[in-house]
């Protein structure tokens, strides 16, 4: 019986989710609206010349068509998940629906950001996206951490980054550049 | 870095396979249901060594180490017996045979800290509500902490003696008799949805006041919170907290510094902030119920009022780059460890630098070797330099008294005796916090520089109480001189 | 992958439209090869302010801020004009304008740092060793340690302004009469290669003793490589440190505890090790080629034999956890900073405060406003208790005048002068350290904690020359008293 009330819960969860995706897409078409004339406006766009169209595919590769991914891409290649996991698993939500959202808006965005290249350096993850991010690492770790999951709807979940900072690159990792290599 | 995440999928409740409820101070069966934790848990009996007496299992005895102690305590029962700390399972037995209880009347308070004492304050509550015969059921039906904040005021009341033949009247869960326990799973953890919860008055009271005050906690963000909300109540940290702030909170029901004698119920004071110089502030400025100043002890060797600092952790780390960082007490004293196919917090509480490579690695890419090598420096630092505060608490002392026998006035002493106060409150605040500097090593260092200058300015104006009137300087003062005098050596 | 690999991928070729060579002093030409580089370089004409100074474009005089600094260097020409430090591009017209060279007489080794002084170094060299006309062509030729030795070691016996003239004299790769530039490309590049090198005399000759010390350097590893090695010759930056020991190389060049008057050579205090007292040692025990006892000034006020601290940014460094993290000067002085599709380094040098995200966030997770607040808890620290030294330096110096006045004799003062001095030395060490303690927050409060001990220990010595003996003590120890008395008060 208990597992079937936490059932439920999971239900109730998926759906809130479900609500945000449709904001998100509502959201998105009205923007893309609006900036498409601007963008334009700017001659090159860069969704093409980034190939914007990698958005949609899962080759890291593919991220590496915008120089400002090449540091989150050469690390990731030392990190421990890079047998295991490309950008997208980390990044890009993992039901269907917020899923297309996120690539479509980030493609999108990202994109604009280049064209107008207006963006934080170094950059720094937008609280919707450490939250792709965050559920990324539920995806696939849940059974080993279900210690660590709620006991109740009140209650949050530690980040998992405030341990595991550099699982999937070192970007802001605190390194030791001088030490030597048994220093590790 | 915001580090929790909100809107996470829950727990699926633990299987029970034996009921736990508001009375189950016993551990055990708490065990039944959760092996792993309960495993750690009793590890604390262990006893493995680091250095300064880090998880030191022979609880050498603090005072013979570092014999100045005795006179830092003179006139106090802290100078009969003062030992390093060991594992929670010792808590209780550690209490009961120091000679602070065998050689000297103390109040029941101490078991605030020392034993699973929370549904005893709520029989006593209940009593003091005028309820003839408190049954099981009862107790164990729920929290209710009126009865429980009614029960632990009634307990700083009796004597230690007393107090503890209630905890002993008091059914466990397992036995009806009952019997008392160290800290045990239900003082943490509420045992219906075992989240972690603070069970304790003497928190509870004092994380309200601190809220209150307007002390900046940004490492206490929910404080913040409730400090821009409309106050309609007390701030609590049962509704308030956030998780990961409960992670040092349930450390923080003891590893704080305290009034525990029976002038006044137990309280943490915090009512003006967290720093050594608040505390200071508030117990200057704080009178007993009975109408008379704020003191814990008349110093045995000039007579000044001393307060006594007790292992000010959650205080100093409260000022450290970890708390400011979000990193709370059981990140590191209970890191996860791989059990099987699942992630469990350590419940064996001890030394980090026992378990570097899980209490500090995840966070900090070096080796464990090294990790511990720079605790060590830290802790060398601040040791040296309280090992420097003693010498000049030693000597002003010594001062004191030479200026007392030369005849010096209460009026001429009194100012005096306000710095001893201050040195010595500094270097105790450090001495008897236990991470030696670690959880706030400026901060550590700052206090004890402090500490020095107190105590050796006592020192001065006891000794100008008995120097002649200075006379008026006479030697002029020499001009600047060329910093390249003609006559020039020969180079090499 | 750390930031030294990451910033290794930067590096792109460059294209040479002005050849630059050992002549180059003026920054011009290069220019031309390295826009980038060049324009932040000429940034550090501006002023922006931060707290404390940091990057004020004002030079406030300290001796106005912190008028104790006139008691601290009484006798000494600090005391005539000191003030705030500021942009690279100043280093030479200040050196001119200050009254500490205006108004007193002073050595040309002072050149060393403040001006592009290589190629003189190497004409004066040439010279020495018996050249009778030195060609342009000749001093770009190559590098020629030497005669740079020789020509360093020349300069530091001519006085100030001859010293500057021969700068005039040298060819500046521009001019063939030459100019003296402030520190310039030159100074930190091989004009073939690009790469970082050290030039500084005073530098290569004070890293190599420090290799020579057992001092552990865990912070630089390639000094433990060369103790390791066969020692056949003496530690060399230039070929054994790594690159990212090199980016706090260059910096060390200047930023440093230095001896630069002529009674000689130039030298930086290194050969025991870089800790406060471990360079005091060094000075204890050096004697000048006269084979008279080291000293900087005789203190105006009491006699006292003082050394000066000037600016150990790398000393201090070099006991912090950054550095024992690997984490170099330029890392945070001379963050990359993104230009079009390249990353550059910074070349205006200044205060990481303005430029908090590139400076730290590439390590550090969190806001730019966060990580200023981080540093000014530090550096409020610090300030608190330099203040609290200050004091205690300026009633020793008034205890220390009222003794003499009373007639205290030589013999009796000796230890109390050795006392001020030891106390002198560790506040000015941080005061004229320039990050307020940043660097090493823990050592610094330390250091100030110890002399806060030494000049109150001198107060008290010379008050007691005054004082007559000591009575002996009568006022008996009060027994321990009970925790809790009998009579208790009433609950709440
Ligand atoms: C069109 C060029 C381009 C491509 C292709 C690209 N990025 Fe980015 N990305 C950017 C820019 C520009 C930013 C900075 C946006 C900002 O911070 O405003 C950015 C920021 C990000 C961020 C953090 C900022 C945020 O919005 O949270 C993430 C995560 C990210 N990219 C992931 C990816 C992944 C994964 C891929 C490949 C599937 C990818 N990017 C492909 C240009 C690109
Ligand atoms: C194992 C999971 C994982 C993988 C794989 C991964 N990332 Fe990330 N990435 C994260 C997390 C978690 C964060 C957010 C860190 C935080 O919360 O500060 C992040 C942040 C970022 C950011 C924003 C910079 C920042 O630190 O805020 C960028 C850009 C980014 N990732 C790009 C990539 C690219 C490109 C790839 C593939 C080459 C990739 N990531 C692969 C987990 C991953
Ligand atoms: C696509 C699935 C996937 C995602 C998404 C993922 N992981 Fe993993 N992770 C794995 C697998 C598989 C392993 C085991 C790899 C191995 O043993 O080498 C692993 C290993 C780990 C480890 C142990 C290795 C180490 O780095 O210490 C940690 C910690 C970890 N993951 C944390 C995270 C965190 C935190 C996130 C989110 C930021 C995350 N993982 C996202 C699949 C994933
Ligand atoms: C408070 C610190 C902390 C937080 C927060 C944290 N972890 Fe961990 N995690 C650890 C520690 C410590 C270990 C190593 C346990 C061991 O080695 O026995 C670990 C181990 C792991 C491992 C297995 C590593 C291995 O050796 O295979 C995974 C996977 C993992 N964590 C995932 C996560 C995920 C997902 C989250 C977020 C829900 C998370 N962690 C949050 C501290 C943390
Ligand atoms: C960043 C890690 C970290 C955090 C956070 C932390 N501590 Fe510690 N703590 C240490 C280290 C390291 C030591 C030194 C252990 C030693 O000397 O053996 C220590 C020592 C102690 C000791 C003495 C241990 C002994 O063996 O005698 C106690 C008690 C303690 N901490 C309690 C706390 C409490 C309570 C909190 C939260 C308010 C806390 N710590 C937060 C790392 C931490
Ligand atoms: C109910 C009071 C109480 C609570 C709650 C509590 N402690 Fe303790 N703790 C004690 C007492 C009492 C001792 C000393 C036991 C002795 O020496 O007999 C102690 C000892 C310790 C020690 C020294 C252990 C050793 O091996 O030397 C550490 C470390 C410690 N506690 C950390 C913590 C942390 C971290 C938490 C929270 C997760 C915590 N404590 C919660 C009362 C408590
Ligand atoms: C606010 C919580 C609290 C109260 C109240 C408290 N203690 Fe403790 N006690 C602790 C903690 C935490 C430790 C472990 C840290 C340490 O040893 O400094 C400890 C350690 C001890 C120890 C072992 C180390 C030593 O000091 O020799 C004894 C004995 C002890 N307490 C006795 C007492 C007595 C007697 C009282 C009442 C006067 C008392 N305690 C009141 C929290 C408390
Ligand atoms: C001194 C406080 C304290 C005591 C006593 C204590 N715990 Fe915990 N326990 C914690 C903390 C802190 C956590 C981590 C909670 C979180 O992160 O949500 C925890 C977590 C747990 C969890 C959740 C899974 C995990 O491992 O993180 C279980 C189950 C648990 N404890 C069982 C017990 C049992 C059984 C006992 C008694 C034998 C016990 N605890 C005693 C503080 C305590
Ligand atoms: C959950 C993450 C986390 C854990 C666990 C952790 N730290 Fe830290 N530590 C930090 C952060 C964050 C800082 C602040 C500097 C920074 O941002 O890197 C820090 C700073 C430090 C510093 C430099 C500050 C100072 O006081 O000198 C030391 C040393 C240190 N940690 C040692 C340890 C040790 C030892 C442990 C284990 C007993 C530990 N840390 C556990 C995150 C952590
Ligand atoms: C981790 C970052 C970091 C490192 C590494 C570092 N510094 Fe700093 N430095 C700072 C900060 C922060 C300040 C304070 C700036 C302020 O107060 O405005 C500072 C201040 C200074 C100042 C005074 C600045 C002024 O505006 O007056 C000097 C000079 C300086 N550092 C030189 C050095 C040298 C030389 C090294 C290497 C030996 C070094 N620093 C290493 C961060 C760093
Ligand atoms: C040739 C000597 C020399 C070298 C090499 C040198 N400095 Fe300086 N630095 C100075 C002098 C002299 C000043 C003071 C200039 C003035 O106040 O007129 C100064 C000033 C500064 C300041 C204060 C700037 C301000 O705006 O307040 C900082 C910060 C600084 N240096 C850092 C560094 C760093 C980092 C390096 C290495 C990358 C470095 N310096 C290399 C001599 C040097
Ligand atoms: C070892 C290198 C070095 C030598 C030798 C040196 N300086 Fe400096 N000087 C510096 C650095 C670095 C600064 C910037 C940091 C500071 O202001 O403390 C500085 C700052 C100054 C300033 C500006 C701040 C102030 O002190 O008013 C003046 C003026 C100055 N020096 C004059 C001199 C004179 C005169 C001499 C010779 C007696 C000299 N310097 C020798 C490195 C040196
Ligand atoms: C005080 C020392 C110093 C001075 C003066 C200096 N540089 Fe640099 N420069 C550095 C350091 C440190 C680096 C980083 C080198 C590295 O990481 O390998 C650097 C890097 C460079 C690079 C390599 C690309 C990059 O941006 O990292 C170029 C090109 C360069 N400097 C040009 C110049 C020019 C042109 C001048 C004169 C206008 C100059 N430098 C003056 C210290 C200095
Ligand atoms: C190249 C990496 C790197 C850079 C750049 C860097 N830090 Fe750090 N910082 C560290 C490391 C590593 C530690 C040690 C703790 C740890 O291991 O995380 C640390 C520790 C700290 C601490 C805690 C130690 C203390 O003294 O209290 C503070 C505060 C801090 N850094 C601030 C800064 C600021 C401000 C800047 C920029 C001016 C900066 N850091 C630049 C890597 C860096
Ligand atoms: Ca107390
Ligand atoms: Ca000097």
């Amino acid at each position: 019986m208990e597992n079937g009330s936490s059932t439920t819960s999971r239900r109730k969860n998926s759906w809130k989710r479900y609500s945000r995706a449709r904001v998100y897409v509502g959201l998105f078409s009205s923007c893309f609206a609006i900036l498409l004339g601007i963008v334009l406006g700017l001659g090159t766009f860069t969704f093409g010349y980034g190939k914007g169209a990698s958005y949609l595919s899962n080759d890291p590769q593919t991220c590496i068509n915008c120089h400002v991914m090449q540091e989150p891409y050469d690390t990731w290649q030392k990190s421990s998940h890079h047998n295991v996991a490309v950008c997208n698993d980390c990044h890009l939500s993992h039901d269907p629906i917020g899923k297309w959202v996120t690539k479509a808006d980030n493609g999108f965005f990202h994109s604009l950001a280049f064209t107008l290249n207006d963006y934080p350096e170094p950059l720094r993850i937008k609280p919707r996206n450490r939250q792709v991010t965050q559920n990324a690492c539920l995806h696939c770790h849940a059974d080993f951490v279900h210690n660590m999951l709620p006991v109740n709807h009140q209650e949050e979940t530690m980040s998992c980054v405030h341990c595991h900072a550099d699982v999937g690159h070192a970007l802001h990792a605190r390194v030791y550049p001088i030490l030597e290599p048994n220093s590790r | 870095m915001n580090i929790f995440e909100r809107k996470q999928e829950a727990r699926i409740p633990f299987v029970r396979l034996e009921e736990v409820d508001e009375v189950s101070t016993d551990p055990a069966p708490w065990g039944v249901n959760w092996p792993h934790q309960y495993d750690s848990y009793l590890r604390t009996v262990d006893m493995e060594e680091s250095d300064y007496g880090g998880s030191d299992g022979m609880t050498a005895s603090k005072l013979e180490a570092h014999p100045w102690l005795k006179r830092l305590f003179a006139g106090y029962a802290f100078s009969l017996d003062y030992r390093e700390a060991r594992g929670h399972a010792y808590m209780l037995s550690d209490q009961e045979k120091t000679k602070r209880v065998t050689e000297r009347k103390q109040g029941g308070a101490c078991l605030h800290c020392h034993a699973s004492v929370v549904p005893t304050y709520r029989r006593l509550g209940l009593i003091e509500q005028g309820e003839m015969d408190v049954t099981e059921l009862e107790l164990a039906h729920d929290f209710n902490w009126p009865a429980v904040m009614k029960g632990f005021e009634k307990m700083s009341t009796m004597d230690y003696a007393d107090a503890h033949a209630e905890i002993e009247m008091t059914p466990d869960g397992t036995t009806a008799s009952g019997k008392a326990h160290p800290v045990s799973c239900i003082d943490c953890h509420d045992p219906e949805s075992m989240a972690i919860r603070v069970t304790r008055p003497g928190f509870v009271n004092g994380i309200a006041a601190l809220a209150k005050s307007d002390d900046p906690v940004p490492h206490l963000p929910s404080i913040q919170r409730w400090r821009n909300g409309k106050k309609d109540r007390d701030y609590d940290p049962n509704r308030d907290a956030t998780r990961q702030e409960m992670r040092t909170f349930v450390c923080a029901q003891c590893h704080v510094e305290y009034y525990c004698a029976t002038k006044e119920t137990l309280f943490f004071p915090w009512g003006n902030g967290l720093k050594v110089e608040q505390i200071e502030e508030l117990y200057d400025n704080h009178k007993f119920p009975d109408g008379s100043d704020f003191i814990d002890y008349k110093h045995g060797e000039t007579g000044a009022k001393i307060y006594k600092a007790q292992h000010p952790e959650f205080e100093l780390w409260s000022q450290g780059i970890h708390a400011r960082s979000g990193v709370s007490c059981a990140d590191c004293h209970m890191p996860y460890e791989r059990k099987g196919a699942m992630k469990v917090s350590s419940h064996w509480v001890g030394s980090p630098l026992l378990t570097a490579d899980k209490s500090c690695q995840t966070c900090h890419n070096v080796n464990a070797q090294e990790l511990v090598d720079r605790v060590h420096i830290i802790q060398d630092r601040t040791k040296a330099l309280t090992e420097r505060a003693a010498v000049a608490m030693t000597s002003m002392l010594d001062a004191i008294r030479a200026a007392q026998a030369a005849g010096a006035t209460d009026e001429q002493l009194a100012p005096i005796l306000e710095l001893q106060k201050k040195g010595m409150w500094r270097l105790d605040f450090i001495s008897s916090e236990n991470s030696k500097g670690f959880h706030a090593d400026q901060e550590a260092a700052r206090i004890l520089g402090e500490s020095i200058d107190y105590c050796r300015q006592a020192e001065i104006e006891a000794l100008k109480l008995r120097a002649p009137e200075a006379p008026e300087p006479t030697g002029e003062v020499i001009e600047v001189e060329g910093i390249t005098p003609d006559d020039k050596a020969p180079v090499n």
